[in-house]
């Protein structure tokens, strides 16, 4: 049910959102039913026809207290069935030896592999632009971060969002179940070139992802950027570069 | 001592009552339903803009790229095609002229003004000249925002939130003078809340008639109330924050420009802290209205009289703890975000109990269907839908991944468009014969409202299935995706339903000025209601009422009720006891 | 006409005072907005104290003192209405006028100082905060030494209205309490 | 005006005030912990505002209506900067 609705989901957290979702679809959806039929019923059963008086009541205080308790019960257990996948996605992070740094900039994403070394900052990093490439079925670390203004990572079949802002690195993960190609998309107003800013993260099945790396992150010439522009560039990709020169420094940790 | 005072303002106005010039009259009017009148068609003037650059934005999101007929006028370099800045712009005045200098002026400016003094039974406003001064503040901040549009540069295209440092840099838009102006317009336009809003509240404080308690107020007069006291504590906090920007642009300080120590989620959250207060000051009134039209019209009291004023009163203080659900992924403490999942949760509860007590009003009702009902009913429905779509951006692991989606845009125009335009709407249509003393043409109204609601859901409904597709808000052109492009033919149907909107408010306004022209002429009480501003002739005289005040014996719904043999009983109606 | 023209207040307080105090409300918003902002900048950045320690704590003290002296003799303008003493209301409403007068030109002086020792608003966060925040209370002072002197002249032609004092004095006072806290957020820690 | 309600002694208060101004300054200078010191300078300044509220604006006085137009910004102030705090303070 609603497979046409959400996108297809490949990682793992998404199956808690997505039960969330539609566990709080079925609640809302009854709501709305119930509350639609009974609105429609009153507007037509109570009509104004010849002869009859309205009733005439202020209230009734155990329905109110009824309707008063009953959405707060329901809202209850939501806030405690959403708190701990809240925790689990946000405020935990699996054990893993896999970390990218992801840097955003009007209008690209910078993808970092610390190369051999297992360290950033050192000579070996390389850095594609607008291309990830991640594992299957091993949880991804990613630092997120802005060199100009805030953007979002937004990985739709990932059911993962992180704002990245200037001057804060902000760690998040997630792990992903099933090799494909995925558009990631940026998903805050991040200046004119903010429709069309894109990524595409790969996620390789185990031996795949080997083969890339052996191919990628070990030689000795970075490929930055080389060939990471997807075929389908729009014309607003091409905006970026028309852009004035945006201020890159970062701010350094405080 | 202090009845001599506020005696000496109803006196003192009185004064003047002879011989105004035009000025005085119709401009520098002290007349509370004129500043009422001035601030409704200052709303509904702003409409027009607003809702011209809403088309813009739908035809861009149906029709990429081509050129929008009859913008080749204003584009001509584009030929009338849209350019992402211009997008950018189109979206971000859309949002700020609606919720600034619509729906506040209406809602707040224009029946706060024309209700409280009215259903109050006062003469006028505690301050008449600050009051006067507060519409002349908002008009000019209008006019400020308005000339954003011819600055160079174009006007602000940060998003109608500004988030920094986006809209500190000014390289990073190419936005110049038009952001400044943005963030001027803005402080203006709070001086002139401000003075609007320690009106409203000391008037209710204090200008009540005889009789008068707070709980016999019309549940739009405590609305109206509890709006005030939200903007005259919400605003101050938009005003310092959009000074802090303004001086970031204009005089080079860094507060949120992190390459120089600056801190860009300073501004979300002192935005949102103004910001959901906001969100409640918007809706509100609307919640006020509609609880004043469902009871005349169904001819029985409000369910649960205490329960609403109580649930707004709760509404009002929770807001100010929600504010960081607007914030869950843009890098806030997750810890926080645990906080505020709790609250947002509770905040959904006031707003059941609301929901259900107008269902409780509609039960065992007496119903006629005149247009000002079906906008009220048109309100209850879709806030309803609004309201239900909020619940799953409170639980905070599916707002992940809904967050800045048109999931969140669906949910707002239900709010703001289904709840507060609606409510709007029927405030106007109800009270239009008691503010220009004529009828408005009843076919007009019924072909306005199906029109607009069936146009409405057409629009703002396939923005739910779209956004959970994973259609980001504020994006240009959804065909530059390939994961939206599936899903393309929705927006063409949402264009071609906001189209449909758009332009079935030509009948609106059509009905609105014919009939302040050449309506039918209003009796005092078109509607048999019971609240005390059906008292006075329509449209009211200069000081409302006659030689005598009212004074008021009962709550303000005492619709069929045993004590007299019609059907309402109007608050300042004395019944000597014969039949209990 | 005259008589039932009275709309009889429900509460005892004058709608005048009501509204002022729901504008002091107001107006603690918008300065709380800015002192919220600095206590939390400071708390989450180091070094401010160094850049507080160019700030001239005397000059500072001998204005508290001044605007803390004006706030007793403009509470005193407000005694003399109540006693009826035209000519200490004038008297005293001359000095608080003065007092604030006084006050901004020691800001004066001290903001010419530190412009002079290199220390502008865009110098850095704590600066553009220290700026700003003093900035904006001297605006309030202002518009309080220009309400003052209205009070002032309207009181040489025999003030009819004269709880406009009481209310003027609400906000003197507020503007006051305003940079009591300031004082210390700024000079102090 | 009221003239039978009693009246504080304006001049005392401003005595009480100008002393307490003194020892706040006086204090920033104690050699304590620098929390410690901090703590005690806002705690002599909300005297210093508490004399001015109560005595000067005759809050004292006053209906509990006003008391409450007072006390709701300050509270909601309070909240906002304990609001700010986890991101802004505490994120290094």
């Amino acid at each position: 049910m609603l497979n046409w609705w959400l996108p297809e989901n490949v990682a793992t957290f998404g199956d808690e959102i997505d039960w969330l979702f539609h566990l709080i679809y079925w609640i809302t959806g009854i709501t709305f039913v119930l509350v639609a039929v009974t609105f429609l019923a009153f507007l037509f059963l109570y009509r104004d026809r010849p002869g009859r008086r309205a009733r005439y009541t202020h209230g009734s205080t155990p329905l109110e207290i009824a309707w008063t308790v009953t959405p707060t019960l329901i809202l209850v257990v939501l806030t405690f069935l959403s708190l701990p996948a809240w925790s689990r996605i946000k405020m935990s992070m699996p054990q893993t030896d896999f970390v990218v740094q992801v840097r955003a900039k009007q209008f690209n994403w910078e993808f970092t592999y610390p190369g051999a070394d297992g360290k950033f900052g050192t000579p070996d990093d390389k850095t594609f632009l607008d291309e990830m490439h991640v594992p299957t079925g091993k949880p991804v670390r990613i630092n997120l971060g802005a060199r100009d203004v805030i953007h979002s990572f937004f990985v739709p079949q990932f059911r993962f969002k992180q704002d990245a802002v200037p001057g804060r690195e902000i760690a998040a993960w997630f792990e992903v179940r099933k090799p494909g190609k995925y558009e990631a998309p940026c998903a805050e107003l991040c200046g004119f070139g903010h429709s069309g800013m894109k990524a595409w993260v790969f996620a390789h099945a185990g031996a795949d992802y080997d083969t890339w790396a052996a191919e990628n992150l070990k030689g000795e010439a970075a490929p930055a950027a080389a060939g990471a522009k997807p075929a389908d560039a729009t014309p607003a990709d091409a905006k970026p570069a028309d852009a004035k020169p945006v201020k890159t420094e970062e701010k350094a940790k405080r | 001592m202090s009845a001599t005072t506020v005696h000496g303002h109803a006196a003192h106005a009185e004064h003047e009552h002879h011989d105004l010039g035009f000025i005085r009259t119709y401009v520098f009017s002290t007349d509370h339903k004129m500043i009422a009148k001035q601030f409704l068609f200052m709303g509904l003037f702003m409409l027009i803009i607003g809702g011209a650059l809403a088309l813009v934005v739908r035809w861009q999101l149906a029709w990429p790229e081509t050129p929008v007929p009859g913008l080749g006028m204003i584009l001509t370099e584009t030929g009338g095609v849209i350019e992402p800045s211009h997008y950018n712009m189109a979206f971000t005045m859309h949002a700020t002229i609606m919720i600034f200098f619509v729906v506040m002026p209406i809602l707040a400016g224009a029946f706060g003004n024309f209700l409280i003094p009215l259903q109050i039974g006062a003469r006028d406003m505690a301050f008449p000249t600050l009051n006067m001064l507060s519409f002349w503040t908002t008009f000019p901040a209008a006019l400020i925002m308005i000339a954003g549009f011819f600055v160079p540069g174009g006007h602000a295209a940060a998003g109608w939130t500004s988030y920094t440092p986006l809209s500190s840099v000014a390289q990073y838009t190419g936005v110049n003078w038009g952001q400044n102006l943005w963030c001027i317009s803005l402080f203006v336009m709070g001086v002139g809340s401000m003075m609007g809003s320690i009106n409203y509240i000391t008037t209710i404080i204090n200008m009540r008639a005889p009789g008068m308690s707070l709980f016999r107020m019309p549940l739009a007069l405590w609305s109206l109330f509890i709006t005030a006291i939200l903007l005259l504590l919400a605003l101050p906090v938009l005003t310092s924050a959009a000074a802090m920007l303004l001086f970031d642009r204009t005089l080079g300080t860094n507060w949120f420009n992190p390459s120089q120590g600056g801190e860009p989620l300073l501004w979300q959250h002192l935005f949102w802290y103004f910001g959901h207060p906001e969100v409640y000051i918007l809706i509100l009134p609307a919640m006020g209205i509609a609880s004043e039209i469902l009871p005349v019209f169904c001819r029985k009291p409000i369910f649960g009289y205490h329960a609403m004023a109580f649930s707004m009163i709760g509404i009002a203080f929770l807001s100010w703890i929600v504010y960081g659900h607007h914030m869950f992924v843009s890098g806030m403490n997750p810890m926080l975000g645990l906080t505020f999942t709790i609250t947002t949760m509770i905040i959904a509860v006031p707003s059941a109990i609301k929901t259900f007590n107008w269902l409780g009003t509609l039960w065992g009702g007496r119903i006629t269907f005149p247009p000002p009902m079906l906008f009220a009913l048109g309100f209850v429905s879709m806030f309803v839908i609004g309201g239900l779509s909020g619940i799953f951006m409170a639980s905070t692991p599916v707002d992940i991944y809904i967050q800045d989606t048109y999931f969140i845009v669906a949910h707002i125009h239900y709010v703001v468009f289904g709840g507060s335009i609606m409510g709007a709407f029927a405030a106007i249509y109800f009270w239009f014969p008691k503010m220009f003393g004529r009828m408005t043409n009843n076919a007009l109204g019924h072909v306005h409202f199906w029109l607009t609601i069936v146009a409405f859901n057409v629009t703002f409904f396939p923005m739910h299935i779209i956004g959970v597709g994973g259609q980001m808000r504020r994006i240009y052109n959804p065909m530059q995706y390939e994961f939206l492009q599936h899903q393309q033919h929705w927006n063409v149907i949402m264009t071609v339903g906001a189209l449909v909107l758009g332009f079935s408010q030509i009948l609106f306004a059509i009905n609105f000025l014919m009939s302040i022209a050449s309506g039918k002429k209003a009796p005092a009480n078109p509607w048999n209601a019971n609240t005390l501003e059906w008292l006075a002739e329509s449209p009211p005289p200069h000081l409302n009422w006659g030689p005598r005040i009212p004074t008021v014996y009962r709550g303000p719904y005492e619709y069929s009720s045993p004590e007299g043999p019609e059907d309402w009983l109007p608050q300042d109606r004395l019944v000597v006891a014969s039949s209990s | 006409m005259e008589t039932t023209a009275a709309t009889r207040a429900v509460t005892h307080i004058l709608p005048g005072k009501v509204g002022v105090w729901w504008f002091l409300a107001s107006e603690v918003m918008l300065f709380g907005g800015l002192i919220g902002s600095f206590i939390v900048s400071r708390l989450g950045s180091s070094g401010w104290s160094g850049e507080a320690a160019h700030l001239s704590v005397p000059v500072a003290a001998i204005n508290t003192l001044v605007l803390l002296t004006s706030s007793m003799t403009m509470v005193m303008a407000f005694g003399a209405v109540e006693k009826g003493d035209p000519r200490g209301l004038r008297t005293y409403l001359f000095l608080t006028v003065l007092l604030g007068l006084t006050f901004l030109g020691i800001k004066a002086y001290e903001y010419s100082s530190e412009v002079a020792a290199g220390f502008t608003p865009v110098t850095g966060l704590f600066w553009s905060f220290y700026y700003t925040m003093t900035g904006l209370h001297a605006l309030h002072v202002l518009a309080g030494i220009i309400t003052n002197l209205a009070l002032f002249v309207m009181a040489r032609r025999g003030l009819r209205n004269q709880h406009r004092v009481e209310l003027a004095g609400l906000y003197w006072h507020f503007v006051d309490i305003v940079w009591i806290f300031l004082f210390p957020l700024l000079y102090l820690t | 005006m009221t003239t039978e309600r009693a009246r504080p002694n304006y001049v005392a208060v401003w005595v009480w005030l100008v002393v307490l101004m003194i020892a706040g300054v006086l204090a920033s200078y104690l050699p304590f912990a620098k929390s410690a010191v901090i703590f005690l300078v806002f705690v002599i300044a909300a005297m210093k505002a508490l004399l001015v509220a109560l005595y000067y604006m005759h809050l004292k006085f006053e209906s509990r209506l006003i008391y409450a137009m007072a006390i709701v910004p300050v509270v909601l102030v309070i909240g906002l900067t304990f609001l700010l705090f986890p991101d802004l303070v505490f994120h290094h």
